[in-house]
């Protein structure tokens, strides 16, 4: 240490402890006040750029008729869009069905998920485990428009593979996509196939937080099985869960490309869902400002999700502050 | 029933599982081995010759060439774009938690929750009006737009995680706040970083709506090639469709397969960091 | 099959490029310009007739057509030959690329590009029903003057609803907006080795009492019921096809365009364009028996025939799944593969019996009409003009023709070799005279997306009573075009609990 | 070498004071230890000295030079933070290296100081390791190397040694003790056990509460603390507190160990008074003379050299230690027969917790009234 010493009193700013400040702007937007500004801005400018210019234009043109193919400029209508929307039947049945595909699909995939999840919990010493996980999730990397079309021919009461073994059983094919009683499940049966290994994924991810001290004490202690996965599994997976299932409810409520391309929303009305309904009404009606109505209105549904989402987030953080 | 023997029942119906979920994919993958009549053919076709004209035919289309090359340059460029910016955001947002953290996190994730066609229209109209749409910057920065609420979740998440400790002791020891975010603060959150690259760009190369909405023949990238380009004479032309899927999902699936503990641990949004 | 549409993209692109090039050179050698035309003696001849402003440049032009679709694809492929023709005649090079989009998504492609005043796609091949919707708000050339300055552009078409479909929005007024691309209209693909084996005719004839159809004379004479037996005749699920396709599909305009051929037969319509009436004349009972009629032929067809549009149907009948198909007539070349050539006829679809006794064909057309881009600038204006003028040159229209493409200027359609052609020649003459559009108007794709909802509705056994789902529909879109100016009434009162 | 001055620092946050009006001079060359329970604002003060946070009063003074805007950058301290806070990435070489990288020290120097340091903290074997490979002692002696290695004129130690097992801390504060005397820099040692505080200091400074309790020379502060606080949070096993009733023209102090005569400081006064008696300053009576009072032993704590015996006497439990070879003597239930050396109990206002005087135990025989 005295070679240290030696080379510590070389140095000549020993005298003070102040090495004297930094100058420049690299210096400047380095000091703490202006520090995160600088870091947040980035972010800021896309959001004002891509989020909040567009919104504002979009609550204004909603107070506005305005068709892009009338060759007409904007009529300002006061609240005529929304109570014509809000009249309109059709918009409240396309949200109920599109509330039930969201229940139904998040709830499948959940449970689904859960179960899958546990069941591969255990699967270190798995031959080919990253393989046979790899083909796991796979479908959730397959591009929906692909993945739609494609299952329009799987689903073919004619052509299709699935119809071909129902037939083989001695049953009658079954119209998947085009009987309006069977073809809501058949696309949500897409879904969930595309979407349970999310699930998956998120339950291996929940499973991965338990303590492996407190599920052996669990054991120890002769816990049922599901009370292990109740006190144990649910408690500390719980978060990670309950966000995969917020993802997912999302994500479902935006559903598009996979149903579009499968029924087009039809038979009938049976699989249009809010996102078709309004993707129809502003880009093959080109009706902006009904369009921009319904929009907002679903920005508010939208908004009404990110903060249950962010309710069940501060609720975790309050209790562990609690705790 | 011996151990050993439960245990190879349990493998092989992981493997089932695994299989009967990936059915569908290899289905397609398989097709894209046949010829049209072969795919429409029933029964169907386990077992056929082979032919890769179907690749053939596609890999030389200079169409393809081109679409392929904005799919992967867009979700690259956006995709890194997205991610580098939303790292500095979570790491202001989690040391230095300005007043509005929580209200511009809310912000940021409603935007994720807003469907498609809600949000491409003021997009679109505001392209129109600023002469941006189909241009490759523009497109670029709307998908970078989009990854970013997620991303600040993830890296958010990720840098709560890293003590401040570490930034402290980079201060004293005079690094600049970016030798610390950088040299010390990412190499830490890597798996989180990864995470959010991998998650967006799946999200970006499978994104078919604003790219057929605000791109054009300049930005349109394989989802929009798939969509436009599968009718032929009037009808669906499977053998397209199927060998370009399969081309398409290659990538994705090869990063799941490499990037898989990144995924898992991704997901715990930083709850987790060790191995998964 | 060779494709792809794609492939065009990628050309235009680099056409694109080729284009900029071309545009600096342009700069650079346009004082050269006059000696060069002088250097060579074969345009000095050319150039002698007509000048043209654009003599040696070089001018890309990108076409925007339906994916997939033959006709839209035989514009293209014939389009060097026009590139040599300019060359000739004019002096400048011209060099193409294509765009395209499906059926259902051709008109967001083509509008919202255009909303951003582009001239992206100089020339667009666009669906007859949207010429309201691109006419009105400016975005493509109204044609008269071009017509008034060309009078070879003044062609005597093959039947009036040329006119009606594919030039004119709104009726009745005389401006013009596009040039017909290609003509086409439904006709009914049969499978004429099945028709023709041993043995049918006898068992037709045991069972009906009358012979068997087999002549397009034959067809040519029946109406629905005759069809109905016909077909209830050939569907033999047991070995394995059924005895026709038809389109009910959600998808674009499928389920309304024979379901409206149907009804217009029947002696109904769907609106009024005069003064946008659809309430009172869309809702009648004799629509809904014209949907009635419709969907009972859904139970000679394969199951999911409730989902098939244009593809579907040709998967269904080249696959060797049905006997016949109700089919728009353009997709001959790929209804009749190699593996069926010879093999189908192609007959008018049925006549319908009208109260009065009469028997009536009134169908709904298809085809495209060309629509030029109203943004283009001087040049590829003039370029898209010259373009018109070739396309509808006495030897590119009997190219198209014999390339399998249906041109609909008189002089083509006369030509004593035209039925022999292709299969479908004598039935797409015959239906061009017996079919018209619907609609024109800006609001086109809104109601027809509501149309779609109640008809598969309908069709699907979503909705059990086909009067209630027009009732439903006729409401929408009177408060649509009400909304819009265009309708004189509003909704009844009657519209206010009506649900779907 | 740096002299440190606190004048007046003050820190809240959103209103609720963490430091209160902290005035000190830490002088040069000097190793100070801050004590105080957690909570009592000495690693608040630490770090407004290097510069991690703002104080929101009062300022800092170097050789006169006022630091306090400056940033941690800006200053020249050593630093080894409360936990460990070594980088997982990197190797423990780069760990110990990083603060001279920053500083530019040349590659060859970085590699023979890191070599010397690490062969004095007995990690050499794990240079090339990742910090996640080693033991909590061999982390804590990396961090250790870090922040001493480093060119700089003051070094702090956050409670460097807390979580450790008691065997490493001895070892470690040997260690840190050597290094003392071989850089001639300011040291600043910060923890929360007492002990350890005793062992390392030459200046001790007492916190509690975001107030400045006491400082000095830790002999000074051990012997003669002028606040009852001070005599509680310093010194093991604690401090024996007593109430007792001054009574003033004799200023004999009531306790429930008896009577105490006090010496009062001058002008000192007071009814409510505590007194403190250190543990060592109780002792089993010689049994030749007789005893202030007898207890019963309740609990005896061997800590080896010594142990910790805890007699109760009436309603009091006080502590003490006796030698280790007197602990064969000391059985639970035995009766303690004790003495308190004279002049040892110190005497508080118990109002102000101001130190007013010392006292001796007033035994019978001595009683002089």
């Amino acid at each position: 240490m005295a070679g240290s010493a030696e080379a510590a009193a070389s140095t000549s700013s020993r005298r003070t402890l102040a090495r004297g400040p930094r100058r420049g702007l690299l210096a400047f937007l380095g000091r703490r006040e202006v520090l995160p500004t600088v870091l947040i801005a980035p972010v800021l400018i896309f959001f004002i750029i891509w989020n909040t210019i567009p919104t504002l234009w979009l609550l204004g043109l909603s107070f506005y008729r305005f068709s892009l193919t009338s060759g007409r400029p904007p009529i300002y209508s006061g609240f005529y869009n929304f109570t014509s929307i809000l009249n309109d039947s059709s918009t409240w049945f396309d949200l109920s069905r599109t509330f039930i595909f969201v229940v139904l699909a998040v709830g499948i995939e959940t449970i689904a998920g859960v179960l899958l999840g546990l069941l591969f919990w255990g699967s270190e010493r798995l031959p080919g485990r990253r393989v046979a996980l790899t083909l796991l999730f796979a479908p959730m990397v397959v591009t929906p428009v692909a993945a739609g079309t494609f299952w329009r021919l799987i689903y073919d009461p004619t052509f299709g593979v699935l119809n071909w073994f129902i037939r083989s059983l001695g049953l009658p094919a079954v119209r998947f996509l085009s009987d309006a009683n069977v073809a809501f499940g058949a696309v949500l049966a897409v879904d969930v196939w595309m979407w349970t290994p999310f699930m998956v994924l998120m339950m291996l991810a929940a499973l991965a937080s338990v303590p492996k001290a407190e599920l052996e004490a669990a054991e120890i202690d002769r816990l049922t099985w599901f009370q292990r996965f109740r006190l144990v599994i649910l408690y500390h997976g719980k978060f990670i869960l309950m966000l995969g299932i917020l993802l997912r409810t999302i994500d479902a409520f935006k559903t598009m490309d996979l149903i579009f391309d499968m029924t087009f929303g039809g038979p009938g009305t049976a699989t249009q869902l809010i996102a078709i309904s309004l993707f129809r009404s502003a880009f093959e009606s080109f009706n902006m400002g009904s369009s921009s109505a319904l929009a907002v209105v679903l920005l508010l549904i939208s908004i009404a999700f990110t903060a249950t989402f962010l309710y069940v987030l501060y609720l975790r953080e309050r209790r562990t502050a609690d705790a | 029933m011996s151990e050993r023997v439960r245990e190879s029942l349990y493998h092989a119906l992981l493997w089932l599982v695994s299989l009967i979920f990936f059915a569908p994919v290899f289905w397609i993958a398989l097709s894209s081995f046949k010829t049209a009549p072969q795919i429409l053919a029933v029964p169907p076709l386990l077992f056929f010759r082979p032919t890769l004209a179907n690749y053939a035919r596609l890999l030389a289309e200079p169409a393809f060439q081109h679409h392929f090359f904005n799919s992967v340059a867009l979700s690259v460029l956006a995709v890194l774009v997205a991610v580098a910016v939303s790292f500095l955001a979570a790491f202001a947002f989690s040391r230095f938690r300005p007043a509005a953290t929580n209200f511009l996190m809310f912000l940021l994730l409603s935007i994720r929750m807003l469907p498609g066609s809600a949000a491409i229209l003021p997009v679109y109209l505001m392209y129109v009006a600023f002469g941006w749409k189909d241009s490759f910057v523009g497109m670029t920065l709307f998908y970078a737009m989009f990854s970013i609420p997620f991303s600040v979740w993830i890296l958010k998440g990720f840098i709560d995680g890293v003590s401040p400790r570490f930034d402290e002791t980079g201060l004293v020891n005079g690094a600049s706040w970016f030798s610390i975010i950088t040299r010390l603060t990412l190499p830490q959150v890597f798996p989180g970083v990864v995470a959010a690259l991998i998650f967006n760009f799946i999200f970006v190369w499978n994104e078919f709506l604003f790219n057929y909405i605000i791109g054009g023949i300049n930005t349109s990238n394989i989802p929009v090639m798939l969509a436009t380009g599968l009718s032929n004479g009037g009808g669906i032309d499977w053998t397209f469709l199927s060998s370009l899927t399969t081309v398409y999902i290659l990538p994705p699936i090869l990063m799941v397969y490499f990037f898989q503990r990144y995924l898992l641990v991704g997901m715990t949004f930083g709850t987790v960091r060790g191995e998964v | 099959m060779e494709t792809d549409p794609a492939a065009e993209v990628g050309a235009a692109l680099a056409g694109r490029k080729q284009n900029r090039v071309g545009r600096r050179r342009l700069i650079q050698s346009s004082a050269a310009l006059g000696a060069a035309v002088l250097a060579c003696p074969r345009y000095a001849f050319s150039q002698s007739e007509k000048a043209s402003p654009l003599a040696g440049k070089s001018i890309h032009m990108q076409i925007l057509g339906v994916a997939g679709w033959l006709p839209s694809k035989l514009g293209v492929d014939m389009s060097p030959e026009f590139a040599k023709y300019a060359k000739d005649k004019y002096g400048y090079d011209v060099s193409f690329s294509f765009a395209d989009a499906p059926f259902g998504t051709l008109f967001q492609k083509a509008a919202t590009s255009l909303a951003t005043r582009s001239q992206e796609y100089n020339i667009i091949i666009s669906d007859s029903q949207w010429l309201g919707a691109l006419a009105t708000p400016k975005w493509i050339v109204q044609i008269n003057d071009i017509i008034a300055k060309n009078p070879e552009l003044n062609i005597k078409w093959w039947s009036p609803s040329i006119h009606s479909s594919y030039q004119v929005f709104p009726d009745g007024t005389n401006k013009l907006w596009g040039f017909p691309q290609v003509g086409d209209v439904y006709g009914i693909f049969i499978r004429k080795d099945i028709l023709e084996g041993p043995g049918e005719a006898d068992a037709f004839k045991a069972k009906y009492g009358r012979p068997l159809p087999t002549t397009w004379e034959a067809f040519e004479a029946m109406d629905y019921e005759d069809w109905t037996d016909f077909i209830t005749f050939f569907n033999r699920p047991e070995k394995g096809y059924y005895g026709l396709a038809a389109q009910y599909s959600r998808e674009y305009d499928a389920a309304s365009c024979p379901t409206m051929s149907v009804m217009r037969s029947l002696g109904g319509d769907v609106w009024d364009p005069k003064t946008g009436q659809v309430q009172g004349i869309l809702d009648t009972p004799s629509n809904a028996h014209a949907m009635e009629l419709y969907k009972a032929w859904l139970k000679f067809q394969p199951p999911g025939a409730t989902n098939y549009f244009i593809a579907e149907v040709i998967d269904a009948f080249t696959q060797g799944k049905v006997f016949a198909a109700w089919q728009w007539v353009a997709t001959g070349a790929t209804m009749i593969p190699a593996s069926l050539k010879d093999k189908v006829i192609v007959v008018p679809p049925p006549s319908f019996k009208r109260a009065d006794g009469s028997r009536v064909r009134n169908y709904i057309i298809g085809g495209q009409p060309w629509v030029i881009n109203a943004f283009n600038d001087p040049e590829h204006m003039q370029v898209a003009i010259d373009f018109m003028k070739w396309w509808y040159l006495p030897e590119t229209s009997h190219e198209y023709l014999m390339r399998g493409g249906m041109p609909c200027d008189y002089a083509t359609c006369s030509r004593p070799d035209f039925d022999g052609i292709n299969p479908w020649n004598r039935t797409y003459k015959y239906m061009l005279l017996r079919s018209s559009d619907f609609w024109h108007d800006p609001k086109y794709s809104e109601m027809l997306s509501d149309q779609q909802d109640a008809f598969t509705g309908y069709y699907t056994g979503q909705i059990k009573d086909p009067l209630h789902a027009l009732q439903w529909v006729a409401c929408q879109q009177q408060k649509i075009l009400y909304d819009e100016g265009t309708a004189v009434k509003a909704p009844t009162g009657a519209c206010a609990g009506i649900r779907l | 070498m740096s002299h440190i001055r606190f004048e007046g620092i003050g820190k809240s946050y959103r209103g609720r004071p963490a430091l209160e009006m902290i005035n000190l001079d830490v002088e040069p060359s000097s190793l100070t230890v801050f004590c105080g329970p957690p909570g009592s604002g000495k690693s608040v003060l630490m770090r407004i000295l290097i510069g991690l946070e703002a104080p929101s009063a009062g300022r800092i003074l170097s050789n006169g030079q006022d630091i306090t805007r400056l940033t941690a950058a800006e200053r020249s301290i050593g630093y080894v933070p409360q936990s460990f806070a070594l980088f997982p990435h990197m190797s423990v070489f780069d760990n110990i290296a990083y603060p001279m990288m920053l500083q530019g020290v040349p590659r060859a120097e970085i590699t023979s100081r890191v070599d010397q340091a690490a062969e004095m903290l007995r990690i050499r074997p794990l240079l090339s390791k990742r910090p996640s490979q080693l033991s909590g002692g061999e982390k804590q002696r990396a961090a250790i190397a870090r922040g001493i290695l480093k060119n700089a004129d003051i070094f702090i130690l956050d409670d460097p040694l807390v979580g450790l097992d008691f065997k490493l801390r001895e070892s470690l504060m040997e260690d840190l003790k050597d290094m003392r005397t071989e850089i001639d820099a300011t040291f600043l040692y910060v923890t929360a056990d007492p002990l350890e505080a005793l062992t390392m200091a030459e200046h001790l400074v007492v916190m509690d509460q975001g107030h400045l309790i006491e400082a000095g020379p830790v002999d000074t502060v051990y012997y003669d603390p002028t606040r009852l606080r001070a005599a509680e949070l310093v010194g093991f096993p604690r401090c024996n507190i007593l109430p007792g009733r001054l009574d003033m023209p004799g200023a004999i102090c009531t306790t429930a160990l008896g009577a105490l005569q006090v010496s009062l400081q001058d002008g000192a006064a007071a009814t409510e008074t505590m007194v403190a008696i250190r543990p060592e300053d109780i002792a089993p009576a010689a049994s030749d003379s007789a005893p202030l009072g007898v207890g019963e032993v309740t609990l005896v704590e061997n800590l080896g050299s010594e142990a910790v015996v805890y007699v109760r006497f009436g309603e009091t439990t006080l502590v003490t230690t006796i030698s280790a070879g007197a602990t064969a003597h000391v059985d639970l239930g035995d009766p303690f027969p004790f003495m308190i050396r004279p002049g040892a109990p110190i005497v508080f206002e118990r109002e102000s917790g101001w130190r007013i005087g010392r006292a001796s135990p007033v035994l019978a025989g001595t009683r002089n009234d």
